[in-house]
């Protein structure tokens, strides 16, 4: 497994956020986490990366424990993150956003530029002047210029015209196709379930259900996310 | 046909060479939701900045209530019964969602220069917040910060202060976005609800929602209105298929 | 009988070179006399006048002190005087003498020790003056101890001004007063700045290669800042009460016990504390402090050894003494002062008359 | 006003303050009156400012403009008292008065006046643009102070007696502590309730988020601009007392590092506190006092105890003790 | 007034200028780009002049001392970012301010300590000694067009490494959200320790090349902090554009107020109460100007990105 997650809990201040999260990517395996809202999928994602810390239970990235690593390390080690919100740099510009943080590897400025041409069109503006699309693209290119091997999208098409939230879908399978190993928090469950190979269902900061996507049926949906 | 509630005439807004509102017309009347679509960098955002007041158009008027209100200041409009949400959640971060609620209630109530009674007991302003925060389903966590709530929740409370402020009309910049499955469902069955107490002017990608919803849909291209139209006939429209839809129809 | 004296001076901070003087000038006489009936509390005003204050009323009503003494700037003399003799203290100066104090707000219970503000300045004019100077440029701090110095040089300088400049107090870079300066055509330059306002002002002169000389009171070129001058204070002409070389008896016990004991020359700041310290102890040998009237006329009579060679108060409780030209001269690889000349000779302030004791 | 986990340590202080002058007088060491009225004088300076920075968010970099002016409102009227001269002869006759609510009046009518038009410019900028332009205008009055000769320049302007109060006679150092201590008190309790008003509510929301505020209708500006007023009011309403307790106003009153002051004690006491102010004035006064009468380094250590406050003690000492704020 | 001294003092408002850049370069910098309030840059510039100072007087050698205040304020830096301001990003601006402030009596009194309370001793360095003849008649102190060249040469270093190297984006990157940066992969604190020293450097550059104009000596730096914090305000913060101009018309309008100010009034009331008065207007002059600008541009002039 890429990705291996066990017995996590993680705590704001006080209050405690999540309560034995179970979550594992697999190599070239696309896997989605899913949960109502404040159930702790961001935290999990925050904690993964070493955002916020964990105090119990173990993260692996390729065999090797992560927990306690800062947040850069924990990058460096191969994870692209697409944070909820964005979080583009406003002061930077398109093209500086893209290339402040890029690692070398297949993704370069030319593709990201392909695969979402409207950057390409607003490359020197700030981008605390795009709209919120844009800057949901900005951040996905973002993701891809560090080059992972882990790539986790906290709801990244969130805000996106559905022709543009398509080519991110289309964006996704084709990534998923060249191998690459992704991580999907989404609410849209009909674009996200096809292109899962696993989902894991999150509850009130714990692991409920885990499985294929086909075996999610549609009582479970409704159990778990109200659908 | 009734006069329409809020009615802007020819905008126009540049962004040095980029033309973000290209002479916009657009209506709301009493009782409907008007969703406005387009894809992203349309120029949908700008335009509710405008018209809430939050930035000033080069040119075109703003008549709200049958008066111009287009040299007003953002809080003299809110005054007027302009209510609305942002697109990125803005809440005042360290009070609770309760006491974000309340502002928009003392707001309503035009009361900000009172110095010296305390407003956490003060039910005139408590009550109609709980109410706002029950009716949003976030009345369980109106007692947390806003800066604790996640992502969703704050979705919700932005939407709780637009209601709580009573406005004569909405303006809503993607309310759905951040919303779980479930949350979406809810959601446009309460802005269903959300129409009989004011018109609506809804921002949205979620197609779903959109189309469930709007009496009338326009579509911002490039900062041009390039189709208004019932649900159908925007689902129909080429044009609109082929900026905008994609496959979605 | 046993004396309580509270000093209040500047220790930290960018002033603290003077009160660190004043303080071992004080304490120094008071080593050499074997005097252990005079107790001696020292705080730090930090150059802040509420802070002055605070300690004066903490030294008076804690402490219990009968003497206060150590103010080196004007502005927390102004604060802390009044007050302190408004209850009955006595107040010495062993530096500031700002000219109301001096004048129709003086006080028999206030004496200065030192000199009444305008004294140095008005010796440059009038060394000015005498020296047939036709062209003079002035220039000082725009603060009230700053317009005093040119009216004192004023007072006594007839001829022509081609130059009256107010700098801002606390200013370190002179660029565009020298470049008036050479514009202007002087014969010569006076300028009253203490410490790093004149150590910034002379570098930047002597750099400037303007060359017309220098002049001012013996605090622009006293021994706390000659060093951080360098060489460019050579030969500048200052007016000072003392000096290093005043040929007397007590004048050359201090200079060596002072370099025995702190390995440096004294500066005026630590002559006029010796001699403050000199006069307590004179005055206590003499009566009791706690007679308040005995002690004044013993004070006021002044019986003490000062290095200033002669000592006398005049009716406002300021001194009349001799005030010295002096020129920067360089012995070894030290810069220090000599005598070259007398200003005045037995030099009382001009306020006196404005002050209602006899 | 709501009963908090602060607010029994705010009555041990208030408690504290209260009892130090007692205390001295009972162990026969007067000057601790004098140090609990200046403890009670700055206090009061910096709850005033704390209005405007604490709840407000407004960073002024430049209180010691009104603290300053105060400070001269007392020391000039009392200067005319002394020589006998009306304050006003032009267009109609004013006389000075040595009252200390007539004083106060003035020190609140002027610093308001002031505090109005720096208020009406400054506050059209923010974040660090508001720190400098609020200095900028304390600068200048500074500025003016030393260089103008008719009230003493930089040599300040001794006060000959201390202003008068009704039935009281505070030349008493232990009744001008009470007369300053009741002031205190009678604005922690202005301050309280303006906390948890409307306005409150209001100028709080301000600091958060301005755009929130201004989208439900609220301008932030003429709510900035009360709460700059009102907090410069209370600070001059201080200057005038720390004048009338030193016996002495100086330009020093309007110095940057007055202002500095002002700031550190109310991030020292916690920031947006009822009692940060009064913990910050209690505690760097004692360091100031005690610390200056051991060693001529004090300046150092007092940097070193600043330093572990700010690093380990997040919401300063309030925040040490009493955790982080509920916000209803 | 003659020609020459129009010159002069032309030149004389340009160097003050470029003295504050140095200055308010690094505070822009850490103070802009980091998003931290720094009170103890004045400090860095007070260990810059007395290393210099120290180390000239031991070796003899002006450029040694340079090298020295150079190293001395950078090794400062970072050990006060290492052991204090790393803990303070994440924090309130007032949190920044009380430590740093707490900071100077630190290096203040600390100075003292070592350094004893009288002022040092250091000169300019022989080879820039003097003063050179200038086209017009004017004459003007080498030294000082020293440091307008050297003033110049770092304002172009700078822009460039902020606004073109991948450097200067990760650092602006970080301004805003330190965290995002660091969750791609960025090592920020490190970076940052990197930034502070160098800022920390160049106001030690400054305290070092003012200190052999000047007087070395503690509480040299608080002075400056105020006139640097105003250079980058009217400047626009975060802007080393803006640094430059806002140190520039800073530098000329004190120089030129300080000299035409006195001479306008004296025409009107006299020359003793005209060089008080115009001398009280000049040394307001900045705070003025800053009001006014700031009246009419709150983000100052060349606001970074807004
Ligand atoms: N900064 C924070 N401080 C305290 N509590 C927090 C914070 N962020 C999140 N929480 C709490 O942690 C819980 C999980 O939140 P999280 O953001 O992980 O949910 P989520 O599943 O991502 O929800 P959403 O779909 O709304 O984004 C929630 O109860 C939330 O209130
Ligand atoms: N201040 C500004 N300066 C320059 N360009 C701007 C500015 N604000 C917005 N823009 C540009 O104007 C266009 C319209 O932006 P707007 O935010 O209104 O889009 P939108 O329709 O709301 O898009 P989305 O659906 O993605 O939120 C975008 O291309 C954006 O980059
Ligand atoms: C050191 C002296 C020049 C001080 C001067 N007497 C003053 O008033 O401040
Ligand atoms: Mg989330
Ligand atoms: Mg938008």
């Amino acid at each position: 497994m890429l990705l291996e997650v066990s017995g996590l809990e993680t705590f704001y201040g006080a209050s405690q956020a999540l309560f034995g999260v179970e979550l594992s990517v697999g190599e070239g395996e696309v896997v989605a986490l899913m949960g109502r809202n404040g159930m702790g999928k961001t935290t999990t994602i925050s904690s993964i990366l070493g955002l916020v810390r964990g105090r119990a239970g173990t993260i692996r990235l390729g065999g090797k424990a992560i927990s306690g690593m800062s947040a850069h390390r924990i990058a460096r080690l191969g994870i692209g993150l697409v944070p909820e919100g964005r979080r583009c740099f406003p002061n930077l510009t398109v093209r500086e956003n893209l290339v402040a943080a890029a690692r070398k590897g297949d993704w370069t400025l030319e593709r990201v530029n392909a695969l979402f041409p409207r950057l390409s069109e607003r490359r020197d503006q700030y981008a605390n002047t795009l709209s919120g699309g844009e800057q949901q693209m900005l951040a996905i290119g973002r993701a891809l210029m560090t080059n992972p091997k882990l790539l986790i999208l906290d709801e990244a098409t969130e805000g996106l015209a559905p022709v543009i939230r398509q080519d991110i879908w289309a964006a996704i399978r084709k990534l998923k196709s060249e191998g690459q190993s992704i991580l999907v928090v989404d609410k849209t469950l009909s674009e996200l379930l096809p292109v899962a190979d696993r989902a894991f269902v999150l509850e009130k900061g714990q692991t409920v259900w885990s499985g294929k996507p086909a075996d999610l049926t549609s009582e479970l949906q409704d159990r778990y996310l109200g659908v | 046909m009734a006069e329409p509630v809020l009615s802007i005439r020819e905008l126009r807004k540049n962004f040095g060479a980029l033309k973000a509102t290209d002479n916009v017309s657009l209506d709301l009347r009493p009782g409907e939701i008007h969703a406005l679509i387009g894809p992203n960098g349309a120029g949908k955002t700008t335009l509710i900045h405008q018209i809430s007041g939050a930035i000033r158009p080069d040119s075109g008027a703003i008549e709200f209530l049958g008066e111009d209100v287009g040299a007003l200041g953002m809080a003299a409009r809110a005054r007027k019964g302009l209510g609305r949400s942002f697109q990125i959640s803005s809440l005042a971060s360290e009070f609770s969602a309760l006491r974000n609620v309340m502002l928009a209630v003392q707001a309503a109530q035009g009361s900000s220069f009172r110095f010296f009674k305390p407003v956490m007991h003060d039910t005139s302003l408590t009550e109609p917040a709980l109410a706002v925060l029950e009716r949003v389903g976030l009345a369980q966590r109106a007692r947390l910060p806003a800066a604790e709530l996640s992502h969703g929740e704050r979705r919700k409370l932005e939407i709780a202060i637009a209601l709580a402020l009573g406005p004569k009309a909405f303006l809503f910049d993607e309310p759905m976005a951040g919303m779980g499955p479930e949350g979406s469902k809810d959601l446009t069955g309460f802005l269903d609800g959300l129409r009989r107490e004011a018109p609506i002017l809804l921002v949205e990608h979620d197609m779903d929602a959109v189309f469930a919803l709007a009496d009338r849909i326009s579509v911002l291209v490039y900062g041009r209105i390039i189709a208004t139209g019932t649900v159908d006939e925007i689902r129909r429209d080429p044009e609109v298929r082929r900026a905008y839809l994609g496959e979605h129809a | 009988e046993p004396v309580k004296v509270g000093m209040i001076t500047t220790l930290s901070g960018g002033g603290a070179g003077l009160g660190i003087d004043a303080r071992d000038g004080f304490m120094l006489a008071l080593s050499l006399s074997g005097n252990k009936d005079i107790e001696v509390v020292t705080e730090d005003d930090a150059m802040k006048p509420e802070l002055a204050v605070q300690i004066a009323d903490k030294m008076i009503q804690s402490d219990k002190v009968d003497v206060l003494t150590g103010i080196i700037w004007s502005n927390l003399a102004m604060a802390v005087v009044p007050n302190a003799v408004a209850q009955g203290k006595f107040y010495l100066s062993v530096n500031a003498g700002p000219s109301p104090l001096a004048g129709a707000k003086c006080d028999k219970n206030y004496f200065n020790v030192a000199y009444q503000n305008d004294n140095f300045h008005e010796a440059m004019g009038n060394y000015a003056e005498k020296h047939g100077i036709k062209k003079m440029f002035i220039l000082a701090p725009n603060y009230p101890a700053g317009t005093d110095s040119l009216n004192g040089f004023k007072r006594f300088y007839k001829g022509e001004l081609v130059g009256e400049v107010y700098t801002k107090l606390g200013q370190t870079d002179y660029a565009a007063e020298i470049a008036q300066i050479r514009d202007s055509g002087a014969d010569s330059v006076f300028f009253f700045l203490p410490g790093g306002m004149g150590i910034a002002f002379v570098k930047q002169y002597a750099q400037s290669g303007v060359g017309i000389p220098l002049m001012g009171p013996g605090f622009s070129f006293s021994q706390d800042v000659l060093g951080a001058i360098g060489d460019a204070a050579l030969g500048a002409k200052n007016s000072a009460s003392w000096s290093k070389d005043l040929d007397n008896a007590a004048n050359k016990k201090f200079v060596e016990e002072f370099q025995k004991a702190y390995n440096r020359l004294p500066s005026i700041y630590a002559a006029q504390a010796y001699d403050t310290a000199n006069l307590i102890i004179a005055a206590a040998g003499k009566v009791s402090v706690k007679d308040a009237d005995a002690f004044r006329a013993a004070l006021k009579a002044a019986e003490f050894e000062s290095v200033r060679g002669k000592f006398k108060f005049n009716t406002n409780n300021h001194p009349i003494q001799d005030i010295y030209v002096r020129e920067v001269v360089k012995e070894g690889d030290v810069l220090t002062n000599k005598i070259v000349g007398t200003s005045f000779t037995d030099h009382a302030d001009a306020y006196a008359k404005d002050c209602a004791l006899q | 006003m709501t009963m908090s986990r602060e607010t029994p340590i705010n009555l041990v202080l208030a408690a504290l303050l209260f009892a130090m002058p007692f205390a001295a007088l009972a162990l026969d060491e007067p000057f601790y009156v004098t140090l609990a009225t200046h403890m009670a004088v700055l206090a009061l300076a910096a709850v005033g400012l704390n209005l405007a920075l604490g709840l407000g968010g407004l960073v002024s970099f430049g209180h010691a403009a009104f603290f300053g002016l105060g400070g001269y409102a007392a020391g000039i009227l009392s200067t005319h008292v002394l020589n006998m001269q009306p304050l006003l002869t032009w267009p109609l006759e004013i006389g000075a008065s040595d009252q200390m609510p007539v004083i106060w009046l003035v020190a609140i009518a002027v610093s308001g006046l002031v505090a109005l038009a720096i208020g009406a410019i400054s506050l059209r900028t923010s974040g660090v643009y508001f720190i400098m332009i609020t200095l900028a205008f304390a600068q200048m009055i500074y500025y003016f102070a030393i260089s103008w000769p008719a009230y003493g320049g930089e040599d300040g302007l001794s006060i000959a007696t201390r202003g008068a109060f009704p039935g009281v006679n505070t030349a008493v150092p232990l009744t001008f502590f009470l007369v300053c201590y009741a002031v205190l008190v009678a604005v922690l309790v202005l301050f309280a309730l303006v906390r948890d008003s409307r306005f409150g509510a209001a100028l709080q929301a301000s600091r958060q988020n301005e755009t929130r505020l201004a989208a439900v209708g609220i301008g932030p500006f003429p709510v900035r601009l009360a709460a700059f007023v009102l907090s410069a009011m209370i600070t001059a309403l201080a200057g005038a007392l720390y004048a009338d307790l030193n016996r002495f106003a100086s330009p020093s009153m309007l110095s940057w590092q007055m202002s500095g002051e002002l700031i550190v004690l109310i991030i020292l006491g916690g920031t947006g506190r009822l009692f940060g102010p009064v913990a910050g004035a209690m505690l760097f006064v004692l360091i100031e006092s005690v610390l200056g009468g051991l060693t001529e380094r004090w300046q150092f250590f007092l940097g070193l105890i600043l330093l572990g406050v700010v690093l380990f003690a997040r919401g300063g000492l309030i925040g040490l003790v009493a955790g982080k704020p509920r916000h209803g | 007034m003659s020609s020459a001294l129009f010159i002069e003092q032309m030149l004389n408002g340009l160097q003050f200028g470029v003295m504050l850049f140095l200055m308010a370069a690094g505070l822009t910098l850490i103070f802009g780009v980091m998003g931290l309030i720094n009170l103890a840059h004045g400090s860095f510039y007070m260990v810059g002049a007395f290393a210099c100072a120290a180390v000239a007087a031991a070796t003899g050698s002006f450029w040694l001392g340079l090298a020295a205040s150079l190293a001395a304020a950078a090794a400062a830096g970072a050990i006060v970012e290492l052991l204090v301001v790393r803990r303070l990003y994440d924090r309130d601006h007032l949190d920044q301010v009380l430590a740093t402030f707490a900071l100077i009596l630190i290096f203040s009194e600390g100075t003292r300590w070592l350094f004893g309370s009288f002022p040092l001793y250091l000169d300019i360095p022989p080879v820039l000694a003097g003063a050179v003849d200038l086209p017009g008649g004017a004459r003007y102190q080498l030294y000082r067009l020293a440091i307008i060249a050297v003033g110049v040469a770092v304002a172009a270093g700078l822009y460039l490494l902020i606004s073109k190297t991948r450097l200067g984006m990760q650092i602006r990157a970080g301004q805003s959200d330190r965290e995002m940066i660091g969750a791609l992969g960025v090592d920020i604190r490190t970076l940052y320790t990197i930034v502070f020293a160098l800022g920390a450097a160049l106001a030690g550059l400054a305290g070092a090349l003012v200190g052999a104009l000047q007087s070395v000596q503690v509480g040299m730096g608080e002075p400056v902090l105020i006139l640097a914090f105003v250079v980058i305000v009217i400047g626009g913060i975060g802007s080393i554009k803006g640094a430059l101009v806002g140190a520039i018309l800073v530098g000329l309008v004190d120089t030129l107020g300080r000299f035409l100010l006195p001479k306008a009034f004296a025409l009107a009331m006299g020359a003793s109460q005209g060089a008080t008065v115009g001398a009280a207007l000049a040394s307001m002059l900045i705070y003025i100007v800053m009001a006014l600008i700031l009246a009419f541009r709150p983000q100052g002039l060349f606001a970074a990105n807004t």
